[in-house]
């Protein structure tokens, strides 16, 4: 008796995947290799993106697959290291998974765009920003689907000017080169407005004390604070800084500072800080609408930013796909190039001369919303004004 | 009898390293067999770029294991002289057209300043000096990243290689297949070289200050030298390593440099066994097939990876190549005492 | 200013006391170097965390304490007791595997996402100090550090284990000889180390975050301090503990491009000029 | 008239810690000559031994090897001018082959043969074993023959009968006075057992709390009553 309950439904089981099997035959499958931070510094923004490309695959072939095609998908640790990202991605790659998508560290998107072309591969890049993803070491197989650091400085002075009474400002970022080049970008734009930068302090990556540079901090003439630190030094500081009344004394700016991830992992310590915002749910798009509302249903909350980036990855790679009607790295990419993407941030360019998609950006402030924590859009950045014109890309 | 007697000491060792050559020779010419049959007979180019890799960092676990051999000595800075290495191939690269010198001059330039190094910071006993070295490579890490300009900073840095280096297309390089055999070459000429080497009174001497550093000088051995040389061979060791990485994947980041890397393959080396020149070589191949297969099945692989590293190190105190050495020792025993 | 921020070197200071006195202890006595010791510190935090969910910090704080003694414990009875005879490469490296162990329990149990532990509201708060608003809880860690100073001062000094605890230190062998039971011993003080990493790890909470990666970053710091100190000398790391904190609070105002590299170039500097660090002897 | 001593200390200080180990110890060995030295424990003995062979630094007096002054020379040279010396705690190198370590030994030094010394103290056939395979007393043996290599004009042994049999100390007494007659080496004898000391000593030398108590012939020190009431009247 149980044995042939188990019989039937053995056979109901290869039926099903043989039915599969045959609509995937109709049309070689699309395969994505999802390389992502599982260990090491970038694991909680891994964990975030990951879930958000699942969740965009899932989507796609519960309609039934893309333009005939399913969805394959293998996922590997980079352990936020490009030797590690470079190694999952080969390995990928000359598997025949080819689409690849994910890291966050920006030197191991630059160390897989190197490779693209040896593996035979193609990447869209969804949570780096280094500019040099589409500047001096962009190419034809890299795209760029995320803000990139250019995008988000771009619309600092716009907004210090329209938005910030402040006449002086204090500088905190870590001490390598990203910190340092949006320290100076947040400068040049202040002095360009007839504002002040009075102190700017640099803290070594890793430092998890920052009280002797919140005590420099306070002790400035600054009525605002431009922040630029990563992760786990971010998350340490905006709980100090709540600690030590800094948050209430200054107004705090960020530049990648309000992100869910830093406010869920610091209490309230993130209330009221204002910064660069790149996704939240209220845009209002009709893509972005469905996400939002398609995401509740599952998860019973809105998605966050990391996982938004995630979820656009896919969607470049996918209508990419569409476009050419091939899974072919080099026909993907030459359909991507140029080509006008439905996103959530609504209709948007992917540059044929750099790579980069060009979209709108955001400043917001950590407000509560329905007695829950999050960013909140204070001001949109069009397109035109957040996207500066391509650099030194020779495409 | 009396004959033999006037010098037998001389003598001895002589006809000791005179029947070493042909069997040195013997093994080096099956090693270069295996690397070709495998070059041949693998085809998946997704095995193939996994062994390569596995070929790089046995290179560089070769020259940490050496550190630990003849100098009993744990360092956990060697990626400093493995990401220097990358670094100033890349830089070098990018100055000139002749990579081949200046992988030569690389080499040899981290073994002058390894050898400095190694003149001051050897007197450190112990695993004070593990953590001394931990604090040099730490130090050039956040250099590294910090910099600007050439480095690219902690962007890490791509290498824009000329079509020929040593000769041969930079292709061959950059394929695993091919890049396989020229990596494997080289680990194979590095053993070899190093076993040479310990064949003179330069093994003896390094290994009895690795055993008992006082006594060496009451028998009438200055220690310092020998240390500091042992230190600069397994620097140079291991930026052969790094410059071969750079070759082959023509990028380099900082994270080469990080003291976790270092960590990763003092595990290689103790789990392959550094009491051979070849064991901690074996580690590292099987360190990475291992992580591959089971990273492939579960997100745990840490966990399990853990739990394997305490299990061999507990069951084989002298790591694999230490097990395998025994097991042939018995065989060899069970069947002599047959025959 | 300057008052404030040897203050808060004093604060950073006394955390990474407590988190290499712990070190020290499990050294002195078995002669291991605890690469899992930042694993316990982050183990003691997540505890702390969970338990303070349902009944609050202070809780936490004893469920966490008490929970790595007991781990301390099976540490030693299970592992460090066993191994004893090997020599220390092999022992430093089972417990670098046991750090990816726990770090892989970590991530399975709590997920990867940072978490915030709370300070208690009692301790929440400020006071005027150096004319600028200091946080309570700092204070509070101060405290602590000294109070684990003096706990374990006074223990080491008059105690008969105390007594024991400083010869094995010293001199294992000879203390052995002289019939001291030092495996009786050494469940016992493996366990107050690891329950000090843990307390480390809860006290670190509210200004820290948790994450699975939390302990390899003190990991680091902890043991420049140790080997600045002498391998297995309490007064060093004391000592070594207090000259960081401040290295790193007064660099961070003086000489801010060179931060990073200071606690490395301060541990380079003593080895050299002496070998065996602070409290050891020249030779 | 003056004689070049083998080996001459004069007024040798060590201080460490603020203690006085020993404080200005004269001391003159002749060619061939074999030099006991007692004292109770604490004495400065292996201080002594460790001054002479470069092994801590003295704080006053000077040393002198056949002559010449060898004060300002670390062990290596030492060790290369004839000044050689065994341990306490054995100091041998117990994961090497016997046989590689005693042939290392006899590499630094001119016309020095290993085998020949392997076979005077009865190792030749361990030399194919590493030393930690042997047994204590063999390994007492060996770091005896790893000084003794290159026939040494001065041998300090400190405390070599230790953890030997009684057969086993008779046979290396017997090894030392030849070595002495025959190769005209000169010994420093630190020992505990007093029987052996009087035994095969030329003279001997008493040390107390770091000072020289007493010097001469073994029949004068065990007639001395300063030493009787020291030390042999509580060992003896």
């Amino acid at each position: 008796m149980k044995t042939r309950r188990i019989t039937n439904l053995l056979a109901a089981a290869v039926l099903a995947v043989a039915s599969g099997a045959s609509l995937a035959q109709a049309k070689e499958p699309i395969r994505i290799g999802m390389v992502t931070s599982q260990s090491g510094g970038f694991t909680a923004q891994g964990e975030d993106s990951l879930r958000g490309m699942q969740f965009a695959v899932d989507e796609a072939n519960a309609s039934g697959g893309v333009a005939g095609r399913r969805i394959e998908v293998q996922i590997g640790d980079d352990e936020s290291t490009p030797e590690g990202g470079r190694r999952v991605a080969e390995k990928f790659a000359r598997s025949g998974y080819n689409l690849l998508v994910g890291p966050i560290a920006s030197s191991i998107s630059l160390a897989l765009g190197q490779n693209l072309q040896r593996w035979d591969a193609l990447y869209v890049s969804t949570l780096s920003k280094s500019d040099r993803i589409t500047g001096d070491s962009c190419n034809m197989r890299m795209f760029q689907a995320n803000h990139s650091d250019a995008m988000d400085l771009a619309i600092v002075q716009p907004w210090l000017k329209d938005n910030a009474k402040e006449k002086r400002f204090a500088i905190l970022a870590n001490d390598y080169i990203w910190g340092r080049d949006s320290a100076e970008s947040f400068t040049k734009a202040a002095q360009k407005l007839g504002k002040e930068v009075e102190l700017s302090v640099f803290a070594p990556i890793g430092t998890k004390d920052f009280a002797p540079y919140i005590a420099q901090l306070k002790n400035s003439g600054a009525e605002a604070v431009w922040v630029a630190l990563v992760g786990r030094d971010l998350i340490a500081f905006a709980k100090q800084a709540a600690e030590f009344g800094l948050t209430t004394s200054k107004r705090i700016i960020g530049h990648a500072y309000i992100m869910s991830f830093v406010v869920k992992a610091t209490d309230s310590a993130t209330d009221g800080v204002w910064g660069v915002l790149n996704y939240a749910p209220e845009i209002d798009t009709p893509r972005n609408k469905a996400l939002v509302a398609a995401w509740r249903k599952k998860f019973g909350r809105d998605p966050s930013e990391n996982e938004v980036a995630g979820y656009s990855g896919i969607q470049v790679i996918v209508q990419g796909v569409e476009k050419a009607d091939s899974v072919k790295p080099t026909a993907v990419a030459s359909a991507l190039s140029g080509a006008t993407l439905d996103t959530v941030w609504g209709p948007a360019v992917m540059r044929a001369e750099d790579h980069q998609l060009v979209k709108p950006n955001y400043v917001g402030r950590v407000k509560r919303v329905g007695g829950e924590l999050r960013p909140v859009i204070e001001t949109a950045f069009e397109a035109s004004i957040a996207t500066p014109a391509p650099t030194t890309c020779k495409l | 009898m009396s004959a033999t007697l006037t010098a037998p000491a001389l003598d001895g060792a002589q006809v000791k390293r005179a029947s070493r050559l042909p069997r040195l020779l013997s093994l080096t010419s099956v090693a270069v067999a295996v690397g070709l049959a495998v070059s041949m007979l693998v085809e998946s180019n997704t095995v193939m770029s996994l062994l390569t890799q596995a070929v790089i960092y046995a290179v560089f676990a070769l020259g940490l294991g050496f550190l630990l051999k003849q100098n009993g000595m744990v360092s956990f800075g060697h990626a400093l002289f493995f990401g220097l290495s990358g670094y100033l191939v890349g830089v070098g690269a990018s100055l000139t057209g002749s990579v081949g010198t200046v992988v030569v001059l690389t080499i040899a330039g981290i073994g002058f300043f390894a050898f400095a190094l190694a003149l001051v910071i050897v007197r450190v006993p112990g695993i004070a000096f593990g953590m001394l070295t931990l604090a040099i490579g730490q130090s050039f890490y956040v250099l590294v990243s910090k910099s600007r300009g050439v480095t690219g900073g902690a962007d890490g840095m791509s290498i824009e290689f000329p079509p020929r280096v040593f000769g041969l297309e930079i292709g061959a390089f950059q394929d695993p297949a091919s890049m396989f055999l020229i990596s494997w070459l080289a680990l194979v000429a590095l053993v070899l070289a190093l076993s040479l080497l310990l064949g003179t009174r330069f093994g003896p001497l390094t290994e009895a200050i690795r055993e008992n550093e006082e006594r060496v000088r009451f028998i009438g051995f200055r220690t310092l030298l020998p240390r500091a040389v042992v230190f600069a061979i397994s620097a140079m060791v291991t930026a052969v390593g790094g410059a071969l990485s750079a070759l082959y994947t023509g990028f380099v980041s900082p994270e080469s440099l990080h003291w976790s890397v270092s960590g990763t393959v003092l595990i290689m080396v103790v789990l392959g066994g550094s009491r051979t020149l070849w064991g901690p070589a074996v580690g590292a191949v099987v360190y990475y097939l291992f992580r591959d297969y089971v990273g492939e099945h579960t997100t745990h692989w840490m966990g399990i990876f853990g739990v394997s590293l305490i299990a061999v190190i507990v069951l084989w105190p002298a790591g694999i190549a230490g097990g395998v050495m025994h097991a042939v020792e018995r065989i060899k025993r069970g069947s002599g005492r047959h025959a | 200013m300057i008052g404030l921020q040897i203050l808060n070197g004093l604060v950073y200071g006394s955390l990474l006391m407590i988190v290499a006195s712990g070190l020290v202890l499990i050294y002195g006595l078995r002669r291991v170097v605890n690469f899992a010791h930042g694993s316990l510190f982050m183990l003691g935090a997540y505890i702390a965390y969970a338990a303070a969910q349902q009944f609050g910090f202070w809780v936490g704080l004893v469920a966490a304490v008490s929970v790595l003694a007991a781990v301390g414990f099976c540490l030693d009875r299970f592992g460090f007791r066993l191994l004893q005879d090997r020599d220390p490469l092999t022992v430093m490296l089972v417990t670098f595997g046991l750090l990816l162990v726990f770090e892989d329990v970590v991530q399975s149990v709590w997920g990867k996402q940072s978490y915030s532990l709370a300070a208690p509201e009692s301790l929440a708060g400020t006071v005027e100090l150096f004319g600028s608003p200091f946080p309570v809880y700092r204070l509070v860690i101060v405290a602590a550090g000294l109070a684990v100073a003096a706990a374990l001062v006074g223990w080491l000094r008059h105690s008969r284990v105390g007594l024991f605890i400083r010869g094995a230190s010293t001199d294992p062998v000879t203390t052995a000889m002289q019939g001291v039971n030092t495996d009786r011993l050494s469940g016992g003080v493996v366990a107050v180390g690891a329950a000090l990493a843990g307390l480390a790890g809860v006290v670190s909470g509210p200004f820290l975050s948790l994450s699975p990666t939390m302990g390899s970053d003190i990991l680091i710091d902890s043991f420049v301090v140790v080997v600045i100190g002498g391998l297995g000398s309490f007064a060093g790391a004391f000592v070594a503990a207090m000259i960081l904190g401040q290295v790193q609070a007064l660099g961070a105002v003086y000489l801010p491009d060179l931060a990073a590299l200071l606690p490395f170039a301060l541990m380079t500097a003593v080895l050299v000029w002496r070998p065996s660090g602070l409290s050891g002897s020249r030779t | 008239m003056t004689m070049t001593y083998a080996l001459e200390a004069k007024g040798l200080s060590v201080r460490y810690g603020g203690v006085t180990a020993n404080d200005g110890v004269s001391m003159r060995i002749a060619p061939g000559e074999i030099r006991g030295l007692i004292g109770p424990n604490g004495a400065g003995k292996s201080t002594f031994i460790d001054a002479l062979s470069g092994r801590r630094a003295t704080a006053a007096g000077s040393v002198h090897l056949a002559g010449r002054d060898i004060t300002a020379l670390g062990v290596v040279e030492r060790r290369l001018l004839g000044l050689s010396r065994s341990f306490q705690r054995t100091s041998i190198f117990p994961g090497m082959r016997i046989g590689a370590q005693m042939e290392l030994a006899a590499s630094k030094i001119p016309d020095a043969d290993a085998d020949e010394v392997m076979r005077e103290l009865g190792l030749d056939r361990f030399a194919d074993r590493h030393a930690n395979e042997i047994g204590y007393g063999d390994q007492r043996r060996l770091d005896i023959a790893l000084a003794l290599v290159g026939r040494p004009s001065v041998l300090l042994l400190d405390e070599p009968m230790a953890g030997l049999s009684i057969e086993e100390s008779m046979k290396l007494a017997r090894h030392l006075r030849e070595l002495a007659r025959h190769w005209g080496v000169s010994v420093l004898l630190v020992e505990h057992d007093m029987e052996v000391v009087f035994g095969i000593s030329d003279s001997i030398t008493v040390l107390e709390t770091g000072k020289l108590l007493a010097e001469g012939a073994p029949a004068e020190i065990r007639a001395h009553p300063k030493v009787r009431e020291a030390y042999l009247g509580s060992a003896a």
